[in-house]
């Protein structure tokens, strides 16, 4: 993303972040509003879109019925890839698209699946397992940016959060094969009232701390992202376990800084959290798939404890 | 099963399948000066992990690129076919890129590209046979190869990985106790100045864990750093007569 | 005139490179450089005019594959790996293997070879390789057959220069004949229905009991791994022609600068696998094409007592 | 002689060993190429094109020559490592005729189409792209010929083999010799190392395994087949314009 | 060109008209004598001159000058030669233009008759220009010039209306040849026209009617390879087709 700063315009940004207020009135440890959409996308089993300022993204979800990878025959499967609209700026046409979505993609891979032995991953593969070695659910789960204005990581992260906790699954019966022998034979429910709920409550959400000068901040825009030295992604989940860690910027970090910035993101985390289990109040994954709108204006207002500062 | 493959990883006396203690690592080789015809080289293995890094440049950049009064950094990592036990290229070049990005952004804070404006430096990377570790291993062979081609630097950039598999941390892992871990760590850091160029985690860690694992590793790259940083005083003596890496060798002990 | 033009540029060179560093002179003036060594029957690196560079052929190199094999010919290095795979034979040749070949030039061997497409010099001397190997009697590809018209081997044989500093060919072909002769075809058992299945030396000694318990119903037939058997080993000589010189086994920078090149394979001291001679400025003549197959029967020879000295060491270890 | 009537007798299509296919060449055909020629030897069939002098930039600009660019098209038009191959040894064998420096900054594209292939694919190609390159009047050294002679089973040589006869013989080679000038110097062209100069081998490809003698006895029945071709060359040129024949 | 500057007499080429092919020796300058000039297609090698191009020898008695003729699609700028451009850009002091060679050709503003820096006619792109090659030298672009050496115009510079065709570069010598090319000749009697022949084988007609220079450059294309009686025949027809 390349922003035609002036000399003056990067002098602003740096010296309002030194002094705690934000070209847009924020103090550094302040997210934009938000507003979370759930089912926008009606043929997917799950979606979420997610507008975070000028930032806008959406998450989809489509469960298949597949085989246990090799190996793992009591897991399921989880896929995780982004893509970049060359809607959103000219430059994700072609190679710098696909460059940022590849780095995107694998950023999201690594705070959603896990070890390669599955574990710490955010939805129980097992959970996904229907018939050991032979049927499971694959779950992929695709992220569209629209429009871009700095953090893509976070916002992207917040959206297959709420997809993943809008999703639901169909019922499968298993009428035979079950022996080991045979291939296994069953039938998926058809009735809309019968599916089941995904356990979301550990996927980790993700919070980039932003470095420009000495300071760092939350949720920078692409104005500011242009002025970074370094940038932190923390992938936190409900029980506070950091699932996943990518940097950018080629400056490099301290360790006492870097884990500094791993508790700060702790903090942050939790406040999103809250945020969207709010939300998710208002969603449910009915088989209509009526979008469901939830603004979160006052959001605005809470401060990195969480409290209302108003 | 899968309980039973990680019990596999630890022998009962705690030590790993190669005799290694959790927090050793392999036994490594490091040689400046491997590919005569590069600006700079270096050849690299990490127990059965080798790879080659060689440096060409800098040259005039490439006119379609936009103007800049930095210089560019170009990388390119490459596996050969028999590099791992299956052969085969599927899906390989996903990988190959990523590798390329990652060593990237691992050496660009260590590299000063205010000393070569206007050209590229390429770095290209070569991993002749993988078994774990392969990124790590590439970012510090490579960081070898430029100091070698004389191109400015702010300091050497060290790498090390590390594998959570069950309560223990494995570091410098290799290829099968990759495919069992439950979480990873992989961290490139400037050894004197103490600095994180490139920090990449997965599976699940608490608070403590993790920077339990971060100090291990930049324990580590430290100490891998400072045995790093005489290899180039060592081999340049040897430049001179016959410099080809030599891979039957006196592995020498880390 | 013009005739006086050249030789007043080319005394100005010698005034020149009177008053000039080597090195410079090297760079500014190569063709010069190098024909002050020749007119002194001396080569920029010492070596006479038809000595090849010090080769040095280690087997069995890289763990992951069937056979390999690591060659260094003065700086060039190569480095060629075979895996061998199962497949069903083509029906025109039932009781035959398959070998592919694959020689890559990786980015980091030299300066001119850039990521993505491959090198036209690779393409060509991926082609030389396949032909040669093709033409010559080194592998029958019978002894890669398993079952006839059920089930063979492919062999997938690649060859990555590490290190590109001329005659490139010549260590390709070296060091894939080196890379066939450590190859170790594994142990495989074969059942009733004609089922292929590598065993692993560790299965191999379980495997015997358990039929002989089962009886015949269920008994596999073992195939014994061994290593192939090999015709006469081909031996290629890159020599270059210049002026009235010949040199053996050129080196990047000589290659670069003297430009015809004539390149011999022989895997007998009568027999001819090829000789490939791209154009040039310089054209061969009946005696020069009989001076380089001389030289390369030199060289055959010297070859195939490095090779036996490479194996016998690799047995040792 | 006996291995030549042996060889007579074998040839399918009634040639002696030493006898050519008839041959034939059209220049000037293509409208838009700035030279080309069609060569024809019975079955195989190239058409070559070129183009340039040219202003070429990047890489290929040299500012000491004109950089010479070959593309071989197959039939099928799927460019493998072979074709790679015939491309490198045809552009190496045509720069050694091409003046290049008397355009520096240029490139020249040499386009070879093959239209059938029916042995001595190799030899044709070169003996087309040098008659383009006369129809588009590069400047050159000298012309060149190129002839394709075969190897059988029972060591006999034989010229201009089809592709049948390639693909049972034990061996092949492709060779190119320079063209003997029109000179009115005694004493030139010099002889190289007391061979008249025409007997210098320029290009030499061969396919197959054979034994020393026989790539000797090659060398030497290829040179008298390039006599005629030779010949057929400088007739083909006199008579501009015109397709001509020979049956040799 | 080069010369060899001695002062004897000497024999003329036996090859002089006949077909010569590139590597042909023609001529041994030791035995050659005075002054030789060579032309395009030859080159010196030595002591003996080499032809570089397929062609017919020609030799002129009076200033003892040998050259190729030949017929080529592509142009070879030669100094002397009339060329016909069309420009594709201007520049400040120069235009650029497209004479058919392996690069564009520069013709200066200044290289009009009369020209100033105040005065100096206004040439767009796309518009033809007869002029002269002053500089042609392998390693820089050509320069052309719309005056001949006494600095007067002579039929050189911006050829308005008309129709241009181009033809090989043979056929355009053949049409300025001495004596007068047949097929001009034959045409000239029949029609008034005004043509230029550029050497890089384009050729520039016009008249007053269309269908006269439809008449006229179809005539001359159709002329290439025909004896002088076949090209008066083939006029003459060319003209009873038109009424």
């Amino acid at each position: 993303m390349v922003v035609g700063l002036s000399a003056a315009e990067k002098v602003y940004i740096a010296g309002g972040i030194a002094a705690d207020i934000r070209g847009d009135g924020r103090g550094r440890h302040q997210f934009r509003e938000f507003n979370i959409d759930t089912s926008v996308i009606p043929q997917a089993n799950g979606s979420a879109r997610i507008c975070l300022g000028g930032t806008d993204v959406i998450a989809s979800v489509k469960a298949e019925l597949s085989v246990p990878p090799p190996g793992r025959p009591n897991h399921g499967k989880l896929e995780i890839s982004v893509e970049c609209s060359p809607t959103a700026a000219p430059e994700f046409e072609g190679r710098g698209g696909e460059e940022l979505s590849m780095d995107l993609s694998r950023a999201l891979q690594r705070s959603f699946l896990g070890g390669t032995s599955g574990a710490g991953a955010a939805i129980d593969l097992a959970a996904l397992s229907i018939v050991e070695g032979k049927l499971c659910w694959a779950l992929y789960i695709d992220g569209l940016v629209l429009s871009s204005d700095g953090n893509l990581l976070d916002a992207l992260s917040i959206a297959m959060k709420a997809a993943l906790s809008n999703c639901g699954l169909p019922k499968v019966e298993i009428i035979g094969g079950t022996s080991p022998e045979e291939e296994p034979d069953y039938e998926l429910s058809g009735n809309p009232e019968e599916f089941t709920r995904l356990e979301t409550s550990l996927v980790p959400v993700i919070v980039t701390l932003t470095k420009v000068g000495k300071h760092y901040i939350v949720d920078a825009t692409a104005e500011e992202e242009s002025q970074m030295t370094a940038a932190v992604s923390v992938a936190v989940n409900k029980k506070g376990s950091v699932c996943g860690l990518t940097k950018r910027g080629g400056t490099g970090l301290d360790t006492s800084v870097l884990l500094d910035m791993i508790s700060v993101a702790k903090r942050h985390s939790a406040v999103l959290r809250r945020a969207l289990a709010f939300a998710g109040l208002f969603s449910s994954p009915n088989v209509e798939k009526r979008p469901v709108s939830f603004c979160l204006l006052l959001f605005r207002r809470l401060d990195a404890n969480g409290c209302r500062t108003k | 099963m899968v309980l039973e493959t990680q019990k596999a990883l630890l022998k009962s006396d705690g030590t790993r399948l190669d005799d290694r203690l959790p927090t050793y690592v392999r036994p490594a080789f490091l040689k400046t000066g491997a590919v005569k015809v590069a600006a700079g080289s270096a050849y690299a293995e990490f127990g059965s992990t080798k790879v080659i890094v060689s440096v060409y440049g800098p040259r005039e950049s490439k006119k379609a690129q936009a103007f800049s009064d930095i210089g560019r950094l170009n990388c390119d990592v490459k596996f050969t076919s028999f590099a791992t036990p299956l052969r085969g290229k599927a899906g390989q070049d996903i990988g190959d890129k990523e590798f390329s990005v990652l060593l990237h952004k691992a050496l660009e804070g260590a590299v000063d590209l205010h000393s070569f404006p206007k050209t590229t430096v390429d770095v290209f990377a070569l991993v002749l046979q993988s078994d774990g570790g392969d990124l790590p291993a590439i970012i510090t062979c490579a960081s070898m190869a430029l100091a070698d081609a004389g191109i400015v630097m702010r300091d050497i950039v060290a790498a090390i990985s590390l594998s959570c598999v069950g309560k223990n941390l494995l570091l410098d892992p290799t290829y099968k106790e990759e495919t069992q871990e439950d979480g990873s760590v992989m961290v490139a850091i400037m050894t004197s100045r103490r600095e994180i160029t490139q920090v990449t985690l997965t599976g699940e860690w608490s608070s403590t864990k993790a920077s339990e694992a971060l100090e291990l590793c930049s324990d580590a790259c430290q100490k891998l750093g400072e045995s790093v940083f005489l290899v180039p005083k060592v081999c340049i003596e040897e430049i001179g007569n016959f410099a080809i890496f030599q891979l039957p060798r006196p592995p020498l002990r880390n | 005139m013009a005739v006086e033009e050249a030789s007043g540029s080319a005394s100005v060179v010698k005034d020149v490179a009177s008053s000039m560093e080597v090195e410079a002179f090297r760079r500014l003036f190569p063709l010069q450089y190098i024909e002050r060594y020749l007119d002194s029957a001396v080569r920029p690196d010492g070596r006479p005019l038809g000595r090849a560079r010090p080769t040095d052929v280690v087997l069995g190199q890289v763990p992951t594959t069937d056979g390999s094999a690591l060659v260094r010919l003065g700086n060039t290095t190569m480095l060629a790996g075979v895996k061998l795979e199962l497949c069903v034979p083509s029906a025109e040749t039932p009781d035959q293997g398959r070998i592919a070949i694959d020689f890559q030039m990786p980015p980091i061997c030299s300066p001119h070879v850039r990521p993505g497409r491959p090198a036209e010099d690779a393409c060509a001397i991926n082609e030389q390789l396949s032909i040669v190997l093709a033409s010559s009697q080194l592998l029958d590809l019978r002894q890669l057959s398993i079952t006839s018209g059920k089930s063979a081997w492919v062999a997938y044989l690649d060859i990555y220069c590490l290190n590109a500093d001329g005659s490139l060919l010549d260590a390709a072909l070296l060091a894939s004949a080196a890379a066939l002769m450590d190859l170790q075809i594994p142990t495989v058992s074969i059942n009733n229905d004609g089922k292929v299945q590598i065993v692993s030396s560790r299965e191999k000694q379980d495997q015997p009991m358990v039929d002989a318990e089962e009886g015949q119903e269920t008994k596999s037939k073992f195939v014994e791994g061994r290593s192939l058997k090999l015709g006469p080993v081909p031996v290629a000589l890159t020599c270059m022609l210049h002026k009235k010189h010949l040199l053996a086994d050129p080196t990047a920078e000589e290659e670069a600068v003297l430009q015809t090149v004539l390149v011999v394979v022989l895997d007998s001291p009568d027999k001819l696998i090829s000789l490939y001679k791209p154009g040039g400025q310089v054209v061969a003549t009946t005696s020069t094409v009989m001076d380089c197959i001389a030289l390369t029967r030199l060289r055959l020879k010297e070859v195939h007592s490095i090779l036996e000295e490479a194996t016998q060491t690799h047995e040792e270890d | 002689m006996i291995n030549l009537e042996m060889s007579e007798q074998a040839r399918v299509d009634g040639r002696t060993a030493n006898q050519l296919r008839p041959t034939l060449c059209s220049r000037s055909l293509l409208e838009r190429a700035h030279g080309s020629a069609r060569w024809q030897q019975d079955n195989t069939i190239i058409m070559a094109a070129v183009y340039g002098p040219k202003p070429v930039s990047g890489k290929k600009e040299d500012p000491e020559r004109a950089t010479l660019e070959v593309l071989w098209k197959t039939k099928s038009g799927i460019a493998g490592n072979a074709d790679k191959e015939a491309e490198v040894t045809i552009r190496r064998t045509l720069e050694y005729i091409v003046l290049s420096s008397m355009h520096p900054n240029t490139g020249i594209s040499i386009i070879l189409q093959v239209v059938n292939d029916d042995g001595a694919i190799l030899a044709c190609a070169i003996n087309a792209a040098c008659a383009a390159l006369v129809d588009a009047g590069i400047p050159l050294t000298g012309l060149i010929v190129a002839v394709s002679v075969g190897v059988t089973t029972h060591g006999v040589v034989v010229v201009d083999p089809t592709k049948v006869e390639e693909k049972n013989f034990r061996a092949h080679v492709c060779l190119v010799f320079p063209n003997r000038p029109k000179c009115t110097v005694a004493g030139l062209p010099a002889p190289v190392g007391g061979e008249p100069a025409e007997h210098g081998i320029i290009t030499c490809v061969t396919r197959g395994a054979m034994s020393v003698d026989e790539y000797m006895n090659c060398l030497e029945r290829g040179r008298a087949a390039s006599v005629k071709i030779a010949k057929f060359t400088r007739t083909s040129l006199e008579h501009c314009q015109r397709s001509y024949e020979i049956m040799s | 060109m080069e010369a060899n500057d001695t002062v004897q007499t000497g024999p003329v080429s036996p090859l002089v008209l006949q077909i010569v092919a590139p590597g042909d020796i023609v001529l041994d300058l030791a035995k050659a004598g005075k002054v030789v000039r060579l032309g395009g297609g030859l080159r010196q090698d030595g002591d003996s001159v080499v032809v570089t191009r397929a062609g017919r020898l020609r030799h002129m008695q009076a200033n003892n000058k040998y050259w190729v003729e030949g017929s080529q699609k592509r142009y070879v700028p030669n100094v002397e030669d009339g060329v016909i451009g069309v420009v594709v850009d201007r520049r400040f002091e120069s235009y650029s233009l497209d004479i058919g060679a392996p690069t564009y050709a520069i013709l200066p503003i200044l290289a009009f008759e009369g020209a100033t820096r105040r005065n100096a006619p206004n040439l767009q792109p796309g518009a033809a220009v007869y002029a002269r090659v002053v500089k042609a030298h392998r390693d820089v672009q050509p320069e052309l010039s719309c005056m001949d050496v006494s600095n007067k115009s002579s039929g050189f510079g911006s050829l308005k209306n008309g129709y241009v065709f181009e033809c090989s570069t043979g056929l355009a010598r053949s049409l300025l040849s001495k004596p007068m090319c047949p097929v001009l000749e034959a045409l000239g009697k029949r029609f008034s026209y005004e043509i230029a022949v550029g050497l890089n084988g384009r050729v520039w007609v016009n008249a007053q009617e269309p269908s006269t220079i439809v008449a006229v450059s179809n005539g001359i294309l159709a002329s290439e390879f025909l004896t002088p009686a076949q090209q008066h025949i083939m006029v003459a027809k060319v003209i009873e087709r038109m009424q």
